[in-house]
């Protein structure tokens, strides 16, 4: 079968909820980045794919430089916050981290 | 059957077997190892889809940033031995049917929409094209970008000093 | 353009096949003769103390969040380079612009001493400390 | 003789008449076999010069004994074969996993380091034409390409549950991303000069002789560029003086403690075989790549595969030579050369050039 369009959304669609799942279900923080990341990477998919099919010009690849750009700036303040949660805490397991007076 | 979906089957499955590891191993290290090959996996989909720069951008950014980032952080927070390294899930029941109920959500939406497509975008390099675009049309983005990513550096690096 | 890709993923997938074929080849042809000493975790000689786990320097981590800022930069850097004789000074003055604002992020991670490597903060043991009659000693000598 | 030219012959009619794409598969195989197995001679050959050039250095004579009884060979004599022996030796030679590493891991980090670095092969230009993938983001893609070792090093540190291993790691890891910024941005001098990211139009751009070459361009920016790309990849490479992930005198051998007979073997090779990569692209990017120095003369044919092979020893006997010179740093300092000397020139050189090429 031609791969076209949906094949790229259906695995988009595919990754997005197995990052979603990771994000709602793990208990440690940096596996709920890595739940993160993969749900960016869903969307970036879905703009490169509407780029290639649908528009035929380079707006959703720009878009999704942009994209990987803010995950990055995300990431880096993410873990950053992580790291902090560490030191305070001594785990980084969310579930414990429930208490905003540090 | 032509090549280029033959490579979009590989890498499909490439991508979501080790997103599977990802989300479903116990272990982080074994997680970041999975993330580690969905990412190349998503690069090879990228080439596909006539993104050459995206691509490279991709593996630079998430396997040569993001990643080691990922990696340091597990690293330096979790003590390293075969028990401690594990990651515990909690409340699975409602996530899956959660997750489940998404997912066929989504899938129903795209299988049933009537997309307008317009033909395919040639196999050309994209890489000048992206910088004249980013130096016109995008300019204001790519100048706030630099603010985002000062703001950024900042905040991390004041956060993790702090402690 | 897939082609080239192509040829790209041939020589990462032959760069496996070759390790591969090395390790498989060095398994057939070894004596292997497994023992509990030579299995241990290597520390010079002594039996192993503890985990591997350290306390890791902080500054490792701090130094990988200014690279992955600097990283993003550079993707932005390198489209650019490729257009900017075309393009000319207006490129190249909001290139700079750019440029300036990460500067001014690199200036201060260097201003507050997020680039120094951390030096030991380990108070020093009192009782390996000179004492103060060998100290005033020592500067009476030296003066 | 006319046997095997008859033989020849009817394997390469046999040969056009299988399937385009089979056709495409077999030489692009052929390919990638031909750079592993360059990949892997170089390397030897780079470690017996690095056992030769240092003795030499230090008034010793090197290995002299390891030999062959066949005729021509044996009359080079100078212990040629020491490094042949070692492979064997590391072939033969028992593979010892701690009984408390993760063996899975630690038998992938050799596939990922290796690979990685093979695939940086497939863009270098070696003639005109004489590329394994002519990408047009070649010089983006080794970059990029090259994160995938930090990676394996990492996992490998990890694996083997060793302390040396894994406070190795972290350093060769920290150090190598410390350094890709100023390299990186060393490098955007060269682009911005030939406006492409294809390592090709680098070299045709420089074609013409010694005095065409990059490095003389926009003097003296370019030769600052040349300076902080060459001093950072002698960081991304983990050779002296920056050594610090293998300071044997603290962390035994850094990352790679654990390992032994083939899996160190490969860890070494993808070291030497790296040594090489950066030799070319130095070669290509500053030195005039495949290009003869000597404008027209003896530039075709077999040369320039030899103009870029000798431009990439004399970068590597420059780089050896260092190792056995100067002293190994410390960390602190190795940070403050990454982020405080070289960072801040390469910013210099890329503006200067800038402000040049608008001049």
């Amino acid at each position: 079968m031609e791969v076209g369009l949906n094949h790229y959304l259906a695995l988009a669609a595919i990754l997005f909820s197995l990052g979603l799942f990771a994000v709602v279900t793990k208990k440690n923080a940096v596996t709920v980045l890595m739940g993160v990341e993969l749900i960016l990477n869903a969307a970036n998919i879905n703009f490169v794919a509407f780029a290639r099919f649908i528009d035929t010009d380079l707006d959703g690849q720009i878009i999704a430089v942009f994209v990987i750009v803010t995950a990055a700036a995300a990431a880096a303040v993410a873990l950053a916050i992580v790291l902090n949660l560490y030191e305070r805490l001594k785990s980084i397991n969310l579930d414990e981290a429930d208490s905003l007076a540090g | 059957m032509d090549f280029t979906n033959i490579a979009f089957y590989i890498f499909a499955a490439l991508t979501v077997g080790s997103a599977g590891v990802m989300v479903f191993h116990r272990n982080v290290v074994y997680s970041a190892v999975g993330l580690l090959f969905a990412f190349f996996g998503v690069a090879g989909i990228y080439v596909l889809l006539a993104a050459d720069f995206i691509a490279i951008v991709q593996i630079l950014i998430y396997v040569g940033g993001i990643l080691i980032l990922l990696l340091f952080g597990v690293m330096l927070s979790q003590k390293l031995t075969k028990v401690d390294v594990r990651t515990e899930s909690m409340q699975l029941v409602p996530a899956v049917v959660v997750v489940g109920g998404v997912l066929a959500v989504l899938l129903l939406t795209i299988s049933s929409t009537p997309w307008k497509l317009a033909g395919s975008l040639e196999y050309e390099p994209t890489t000048k094209a992206i910088g004249r675009l980013m130096m016109t049309e995008y300019l204001i983005p790519f100048e706030i970008a630099s603010v985002l990513l000062l703001a950024a550096l900042i905040g991390a690096a004041y956060i993790a000093r702090k402690n | 353009m897939l082609f080239n890709f192509a040829n790209v993923l041939t020589f990462i997938v032959f760069g496996a096949v070759f390790v591969g074929i090395n390790i498989t080849l060095s398994r057939i042809l070894q004596a292997r003769n497994p023992h509990p000493v030579k299995l241990s975790t290597y520390e010079c000689g002594e039996l192993p103390e503890g985990d591997s786990w350290i306390q890791f320097n902080i500054r490792f981590y701090v130094i990988a969040l200014i690279f992955l800022i600097f990283e993003v930069e550079i993707v932005f850097l390198f489209p650019w380079a490729t257009v900017f004789k075309e393009l000319g000074l207006f490129a190249f003055v909001e290139m700079m612009i750019f440029v300036f604002i990460l500067l001014v992020g690199l200036a201060y991670v260097w201003v507050k001493g997020d680039l120094e490597w951390d030096k030991s903060t380990a108070v020093p043991d009192p009782a390996l400390a000179p004492s103060a009659a060998r100290q005033e000693l020592t500067e009476a000598i030296a003066s | 003789m006319p046997v095997l030219n008859a033989n020849l012959t009817l394997q390469a009619a046999q040969f056009a008449n299988l399937p385009e794409t089979l056709q495409t598969i077999l030489f692009m195989v052929l390919g990638a076999a031909i750079f592993a197995g360059a990949a892997a001679v170089l390397a030897l050959v780079g470690v017996y010069l690095e056992r030769k050039i240092s003795a030499h250095m230090q008034d010793r004579v090197g290995p002299m004994e390891v030999n062959t009884e066949i005729p021509v060979l044996k009359n080079i004599g100078h212990g040629w074969a020491q490094t042949l022996a070692d492979a064997l030796k590391l072939l033969i030679k028992e593979d010892i996993v701690p009984a408390e590493a993760d063996k899975k891991l630690h038998l992938m980090a050799p596939f990922i380091v290796f690979a990685a670095t093979l695939a940086g092969f497939s863009v270098l230009p070696f003639g005109p034409g004489l590329v394994a993938s002519d990408l047009n983001v070649g010089l983006f893609y080794i970059i990029a390409i090259s994160s995938f070792v930090v990676i394996g090093i990492i996992l490998a540190g990890w694996s083997s549950n060793n302390k040396w291993s894994l406070l190795g790691a972290m350093r060769s890891a920290a150090q190598i991303v410390s350094f890709e910024i100023p390299a990186s941005l060393a490098l955007l001098v060269v682009i911005m000069a030939v406006g492409s990211l294809n390592l090709g139009d680098i070299v045709a751009a420089q074609a013409g002789g010694i005095h065409k070459w990059l490095i003389w361009w926009y003097p003296p920016f370019n030769i600052l560029a040349f300076f902080v790309f060459f001093v950072a990849s002698l960081a991304e490479l983990n050779r002296a003086p920056f050594d610090m992930p293998e300071a044997e005198s603290e962390i035994v051998a850094g990352f790679h403690t654990e390992y032994s007979g083939m899996k160190w073997a490969m860890f070494f090779l993808a070291e030497y075989a790296n040594m090489f990569l950066v030799g070319v692209i130095i070669a290509t990017l500053f030195l005039g790549g495949w290009t003869s120095p000597f404008g027209d003369f003896l530039n075709s044919g077999p040369f320039p595969v030899f103009w870029v092979t000798l431009k990439a020893f004399i970068v590597i006997f420059v780089q050896i030579w260092l190792r056995w010179t100067l002293p190994r740093v410390r960390v602190d300092q190795l940070m403050y050369t990454s982020w405080k000397v070289l960072t801040p020139f390469a910013f210099v050189a890329m503006v200067g050039a800038g402000i040049w090429m608008m001049l």
